[in-house]
């Protein structure tokens, strides 16, 4: 295995486009590192892109957010302006692993390794956020949930990674929440998880998107749970109309952290909790 | 020197204070070295081959490509361990274990081992092994294991415990019955009988630190193993009956243990380990890998237990039942006898009959787990007595006292009780604050009683007094908890010295005689017990030499407070001579001063817990959170309470972790599907209250300070406390450990239809 | 495999060590620079007895690779006392009867110094949180608590009297 | 004096709960035992323990055992 650490973006590209065998980048390695120890992958090539300065920038402003793919997720916490823009999108990030983890996982990272469980990725794509992709051919963006195609399997090409994620500028009165279940309250793997992010006006849902997380092989944004929620103030129509709508778009696997029927319903209870909790985030009173 | 171990009553000035712990400073700087913190010069990396497969058998290993890799130093397999146990079917068990004999038993059991010069190259000569499986039917559910149909996993189990004895292969192992009376009669007499069956998983000890060991065997037969153990003079005896070499050659090192909890009072790797040295002639290194140490080591039990108790209305119960249908692995145990022996010991029955059935399937060796066994007998006994409790409309606490044996109630066992704890732990929980706590909406409390026999067993000890007048005890039991502290007190206690003037150090097998390894609570116990009297032998020599330097004849030298004081008004005129000063003059009176002793040290005194538990479940997802948790349990005599507090705690807390979220998860494929920390889950910190302890002191009349083993006995009651609570919160009865939160929100649905 | 040569800090000193690319920081602390305080349960950072700080940061040092210490500030358990004197975590875990075994403890004190430089009046919710990447097996974690809480406590008091 | 055997030990005496033997000491008794019962060679072999009076002993055969004791028969068992 050769171990590379490039200072630029370029010259990753470049690595990643020149090795013929198994090439992995490293961002925070917590995923990476895990396979390799399980024997799961034998790389020839890592490349660490945490010497890439422009990687680790964090820039939160009106005209939106940018999150360099180097930027642990312990940081994301740390801006408080962040967390006033996207608190869902904050406490998803801050869920992946105990402090040890947050010091050097990204969601980035979190979104590459492509696990049905990612806990940022639902956040992420409820949010609108775009995927700013590097490779030899320059840069593309993409949306989040194009990324990820199946369980380990993504869009990127072979010399491409994600340079960075960006958030869109923020809407007045809105809000987005994340919630999953873990049986413990801690260093576990979401059985089921639900992101929601609620605009509202005059009180009102305007827009919602829902997305839900370890229910199928890639997160599931459910149209028909958001459009249960717009017009509304969160009644209770409303939202066991929503749960209905998750529930129908469930397609879980039975497995040792779950069961169909059991995620099935959970995603239902998340996703109601979730979208209240953005609801009152976004100013929002029954 | 034989001395008397009743019960002396005596005021205690050290112990029972809380001082700090001798190697503590050792643990806080990383300097302790635990099993994989050893190096030797030139050591090898060892690594073993495990069987992917649940059942099958192993019809060719070429090892030639792994042999040629340059780096590789010694590679073995079944053959390389020849049959030395002379037809002791027992010790051919723990052979086979360690190394598969033409057929992988469970997911996870070793088929070959290497020795290479660095880790890379054992890994790497590991996947040059080619091994040849025909898969076999597998089983590992235990109820499944019992049937006709099931798929035999040794042809050579009959049965025992039945008459006539069975000439066919089964895989029950054994048939154990416990009890006395006409449970029939009893049954008969009863206004309310209750009967129900449980379950409950497959769970680890979960210790954080994996198997680990440095082997060195030379040629000549003669050897030294550094290893993480609670027993290191049984593993010397084991491994060196395995390898054939003399027990006196073999000289084994106990490593800081890292966590045992039963785990590690069996050898797994480290008779291969000495046999790669030996192949090799240089040391080898063997540390576990954390999945290696989930599929093959010894986890606990899973099991299949069905209760009937019946009670007359005035609240006594008439008859009770049970059968216990264990699993232990692929090789029989005696885990099923514990669970019958241990089901009912709470009570005062005059009618009860246990039986249980020792079951073969294709799961790792179960190993001994903190009170093995009796936790889910607890289980299953303490959710029935809250059953027929609710039906008899009594309180359950109420009820229990009642029930509660006492001195001089032939447990359910067998034997008569001496003095026992279980009446005044019980009147304990009553009492307590936390059962007066206001319970809020779906909140539920549970209360659940244990019982753990304790053990002594083989102990000997040195006690060597330095001239300047410090202490260094050596004992063979390993420190799995602080028990250095708790012995340094008793040696400070009886030689009338500062705590701090003494020093504990783990003998090596080649310093002491026999230890029996350090199980059954028996650590501060057995070598307290040892140490006290090795104390009072070294007390006779400080007598000796306070004689002789004074002139008086050794009759009128008494041992008070730390010194020699001279008895009679003929001797007024002598001042009296601390120790400190004996041993100054040691070089000149006689030489080194040193008290010995080696005891059998059995009357270990039973022991008795209650637990109270108030949970919150959430009727939508089915977690429970654990809002309050109290032990009560009787010590016998803290030696040191602020660990034996720790004992009461993390016996909880590991109870806690069974009881909701704990469990092996088994493909249909017969592998172990969660072999790490991430899906085996035990608890966190987050997970966790403060866990409130009470200490009773119901003095053993067989120690000399009235000493119990406190280790064990506080897994027992939580699977049962919080089956309790959770049953009382959610309005079902829980019948099935762990109660994950899949399977609570499955019971709340199905009772509402 | 050709060994990446790393120069890094460890516990404020200067090493130089050369190692295997895929080689995890864990290795190297323990194997080539000796800090066997650190120690291993998991290698999948699930544990978190391998807990040190990089660069001041709370990481499983098993997550981390050898190659990429280049230039980085590690701190370890072994770092923890100044001098002959202890660290009030180190001194209060003892005094609190904070461990039994003991080998999760490296781990801990490492968690507990990063929690309480960041926050030096938890609460017990947040020390129970910031220290859930820790598995303890032996104490219910009772007295873990107690003796972080007893260290900020302490060491609050410390920074008022220094002022 | 009335020895009681639990469980697997009955069946080594012919299916017998409760036999008559005599001893002083817990060696003696198990001597004593094994000449009247040789299937029970096994079972000391396995390790036993004696409750005398409710206290449980495994390995102490010069244990003396009163008169009038109450006696039992255990297998031997193991502990975490």
């Amino acid at each position: 295995m050769r171990f590379e650490s490039p200072t630029t973006t370029k010259a990753a590209a470049a690595l990643l486009a020149s090795e013929s065998g198994v090439a992995h980048v490293l961002a925070g390695g917590t995923d990476l590192l895990v396979r390799m120890k399980m024997g799961a992958t034998e790389p020839d090539l890592v490349v660490d892109i945490k010497r890439i300065d422009s990687l680790r920038e964090l820039k939160v402003t009106a005209a939106g957010v940018h999150i360099g793919a180097a930027v642990p997720a312990i940081m994301l916490g740390e801006s408080d302006k962040l967390r006033g823009l996207w608190p869902g999108v904050v406490e998803a990030a801050n869920l992946i692993g105990s402090d040890q983890i947050q010091g050097r996982c990204t969601v980035a990272g979190n979104l590459c390794n492509a696990s049905p469980a990612a806990d940022s990725v639902p956040a992420l794509i409820a949010a609108g956020a775009k995927a700013v992709v590097v490779g030899t051919k320059g840069k593309r963006r993409v949306a989040v949930e194009k990324v990820v195609l199946g369980p380990g399997r993504t869009s990127l090409a072979r010399d491409e990674f994600i340079e960075a994620i960006v958030l869109p500028a923020r809407a007045g009165k809105s809000a987005d929440a994340y919630l999953r279940f873990t049986p413990r309250t801690e260093m576990d793997i979401a059985v089921v998880s639900a992101a929601i992010n609620l605009t509202l006006s005059r009180g009102i849902v305007q827009s919602a998107k829902v997305v839900l997380g370890a229910v199928a092989p890639t997160a599931v944004i459910v149209p028909a749970a958001a459009k249960a929620l717009i017009g509304t103030k969160l009644d209770d129509a409303a939202l066991a109309k929503m749960v209905t709508a998750c529930e129908a778009a469930c397609n879980p696997i039975d497995d040792k952290r779950g069961t169909i029927e059991y995620r099935t319903k959970v995603a239902g209870v998340m996703a109601r909790r979730a979208a209240l909790i953005a609801f009152e985030r976004a100013g929002g009173a029954k | 020197m034989p001395y008397e171990t009743d019960y002396t009553n005596q005021g205690f000035s050290k112990v029972g204070t809380r001082v700090n712990r001798p190697d503590g400073v050792d643990k806080v700087t990383g300097r302790a070295k635990y099993g994989a913190d050893a190096n030797a010069a030139g050591q090898l990396v060892g690594r073993i081959l495990r069987s992917p497969h649940a059942h099958a058998l192993i019809t060719k290993i070429d090892t030639s490509k792994a042999e040629k890799l340059p780096g590789v130093k010694a590679v073995l397999t079944g053959k390389d361990f020849p049959d030395l146990t002379g037809g002791d079917r027992g010790m051919m068990n723990i052979l086979e274990n360690c190394m598969a004999r033409g057929r992988a038993l469970y997911d996870g059991h070793a088929v070959a081992a290497v020795a290479a010069i660095d880790a890379d190259t054992a890994n790497e000569a590991l996947k040059l092994i080619k091994v040849t499986y025909k898969q076999l039917p597998h089983v590992t559910d235990v109820d499944e294991a019992m049937k006709p149909s099931a798929p035999i996993i040794h042809d050579w189990v009959r049965t025992t415990g039945v008459t006539p004895a069975p000439t066919t292969a089964s895989n029950v192992a054994q048939r154990t019955e416990f009890g006395h009376g006409d449970i029939d009669a009893g049954f008969a007499q009863a206004d309310v009988i209750i009967e129900k069956s449980f379950k409950t998983e497959q769970t680890h000890q979960g210790y954080i630190e994996p198997h680990a060991c440095l082997a060195t065997l030379g040629p000549d037969g003669s050897g030294e193993l550094w290893v993480t153990t609670q027993g290191h003079f049984t593993f010397r005896n084991v491994c060196a009956s395995l390898l054939g070499l003399d027990v006196a050659k073999l000289r084994v090192t106990a490593s800081e243990i890292g966590g045992g909890f039963g785990g590690k009072t069996h050898v797994w790797t480290e008779p291969v380990a000495l046999q790669l040295s030996r192949r090799a002639n240089r040391p080898v290194k063997l540390v576990m890998s954390r999945d290696e140490v989930f599929k093959a080591t010894g986890p606990t039990s899973s099991t299949s237990v069905d209760v009937k108790i019946g009670a007359k209305r005035n609240g006594k119960i008439t008859a009770a039942s049970a059968e216990l249908r264990y699993q232990s692995g692929a090789f029989p145990g005696m885990w099923a006898m514990l669970g019958a022996m241990t089901s009912f010991a709470c009570y005062d029955l005059k009618n009860v009959k246990s039986v249980g059935f020792d079951v073969l399937v294709n799961r790792p060796k179960v190993a001994a787990y903190r009170a093995p066994s009796a936790p889910m007998a607890a289980f299953a006994v303490e959710s029935v007595v809250d059953m027929v409790a609710a039906e008899l409309g009594m309180d359950a606490v109420e009820f229990r006292i009642k029930n509660a044996a006492k001195k001089g109630t032939k447990a359910s066992y067998g034997p008569v009780y001496g003095p026992i704890g279980i009446g005044p732990t019980l009147e304990a929980v009553k009492n307590h604050p936390h059962m007066k706590r206001k319970l809020g909406k779906n909140q539920g409390r549970g209360v659940a009683c244990g019982f753990w026999f304790n053990f002594g067993g083989q102990t000997c000890t040195d006690l060597n007094i330095g001239v300047d007048g410090s202490v260094n005890l050596t004992v063979g039991t390993v420190d799995v908890g602080g028990s250095r502290a708790s012995l340094a007190l008793i040696a400070a206690e009886e030689l009338g010295i500062d705590y701090e003037q003494v020093r504990v150090t783990i003998g090596d097998t080649n310093s002491l005689g026999h230890n029996d390894t350090t199980e059954g609570s028996r650590g501060t116990f057995s070598s307290g017990m040892a140490a006290i009297f090795a104390a009072r032998d070294a007390v006779e020599v400080l007598k000796q030499r306070a004689a002789a330097t004074w002139g008086i004849p050794v009759e009128q030298v008494v041992w008070e407070a730390g010194e020699a004081r001279a008895k009679g008004k003929q001797n007024n005129n002598l001042p009296p001579l601390s120790l400190k000063e004996i041993a100054a003059k040691s070089p000149r009176t006689g030489g080194p001063i040193a008290g010995h002793n080696e005891v059998v040290a059995d009357g270990a005194g039973v022991s008795f817990a209650s637990h109270m538990c108030d949970v919150e479940v959430d009727p939508e997802t089915g977690a429970t959170k654990i809002l309050r948790y109290t032990v009560v349990q009787d010590a016998g005599k803290a030696i040191h309470p602020d660990y034996v507090e720790g004992q009461f705690q993390g016996g909880a807390a590991q109870g806690i972790g069974w009881a909701l979220n704990e469990e092996y998860v088994y493909g249909d494929d017969g592998r172990l599907q969660n072999a790490g920390f991430l899906d085996y889950r035990i608890p966190v910190c987050s997970d966790l209250p403060f866990i409130d302890t009470q200490i009773l002191e119901i003095p053993n009349p067989n120690h000399p300070y009235g000493v119990r083993g406190v280790g064990e006995t506080s897994i027992v009651p939580p699977l049962a406390a919080i089956g309790n609570a959770v049953s009382n919160a959610v309005g079902v009865r829980m019948d099935h450990v762990p109660m994950s939160p899949p399977r609570i929100l499955k019971a709340i649905e199905a009772a509402q239809g | 495999m050709n060994g990446v040569t790393v120069s890094a800090k460890v516990n404020g000193d200067a090493v130089q060590y050369v190692c295997p690319p895929d080689e995890s920081l864990l290795d190297v602390l323990r194997n080539r620079l000796n800090l066997t305080g650190v120690k291993e349960g998991c290698g999948t950072g699930d544990c978190g007895a391998c807990s040190i700080t990089l660069d001041g940061r709370l990481v499983c040092s098993c997550l981390v690779l050898g190659a990429e210490a280049e230039g980085r500030e590690i701190g370890t358990v072994e770092g923890l006392s100044e001098g002959g004197k202890l660290h009030t975590l180190q001194e209060q875990f003892i005094e609190k009867a904070a461990l039994q075994c003991g080998i999760c403890t490296p781990g801990f004190l490492v968690a507990a110094k990063v929690l309480l430089e960041r926050n030096s009046n938890p609460s017990e919710e947040e020390i129970r949180y910031a220290l859930a990447g820790n598995l303890c097996r032996c104490t219910g974690y009772d007295k873990i608590v107690r003796a972080v809480q007893s260290s900020a406590k302490i060491m609050r008091r410390g920074k008022k009297a220094s002022r | 004096m009335q020895v009681q055997l639990s469980g697997i030990l009955s069946q080594a005496a012919g299916g017998a709960r409760c036999v008559d033997c005599a001893g002083a000491t817990i060696g003696e008794l198990l001597q004593a035992l094994l000449l009247k019962y040789p299937e029970m060679q096994s079972h000391l072999d396995d390790g036993i323990a004696v409750a005398i009076n409710g206290e449980i002993y495994r390995d102490r055969r010069d244990q003396p055992i009163p008169a009038n004791a109450d006696v039992f028969l255990l297998p031997r068992i193991q502990g975490g």
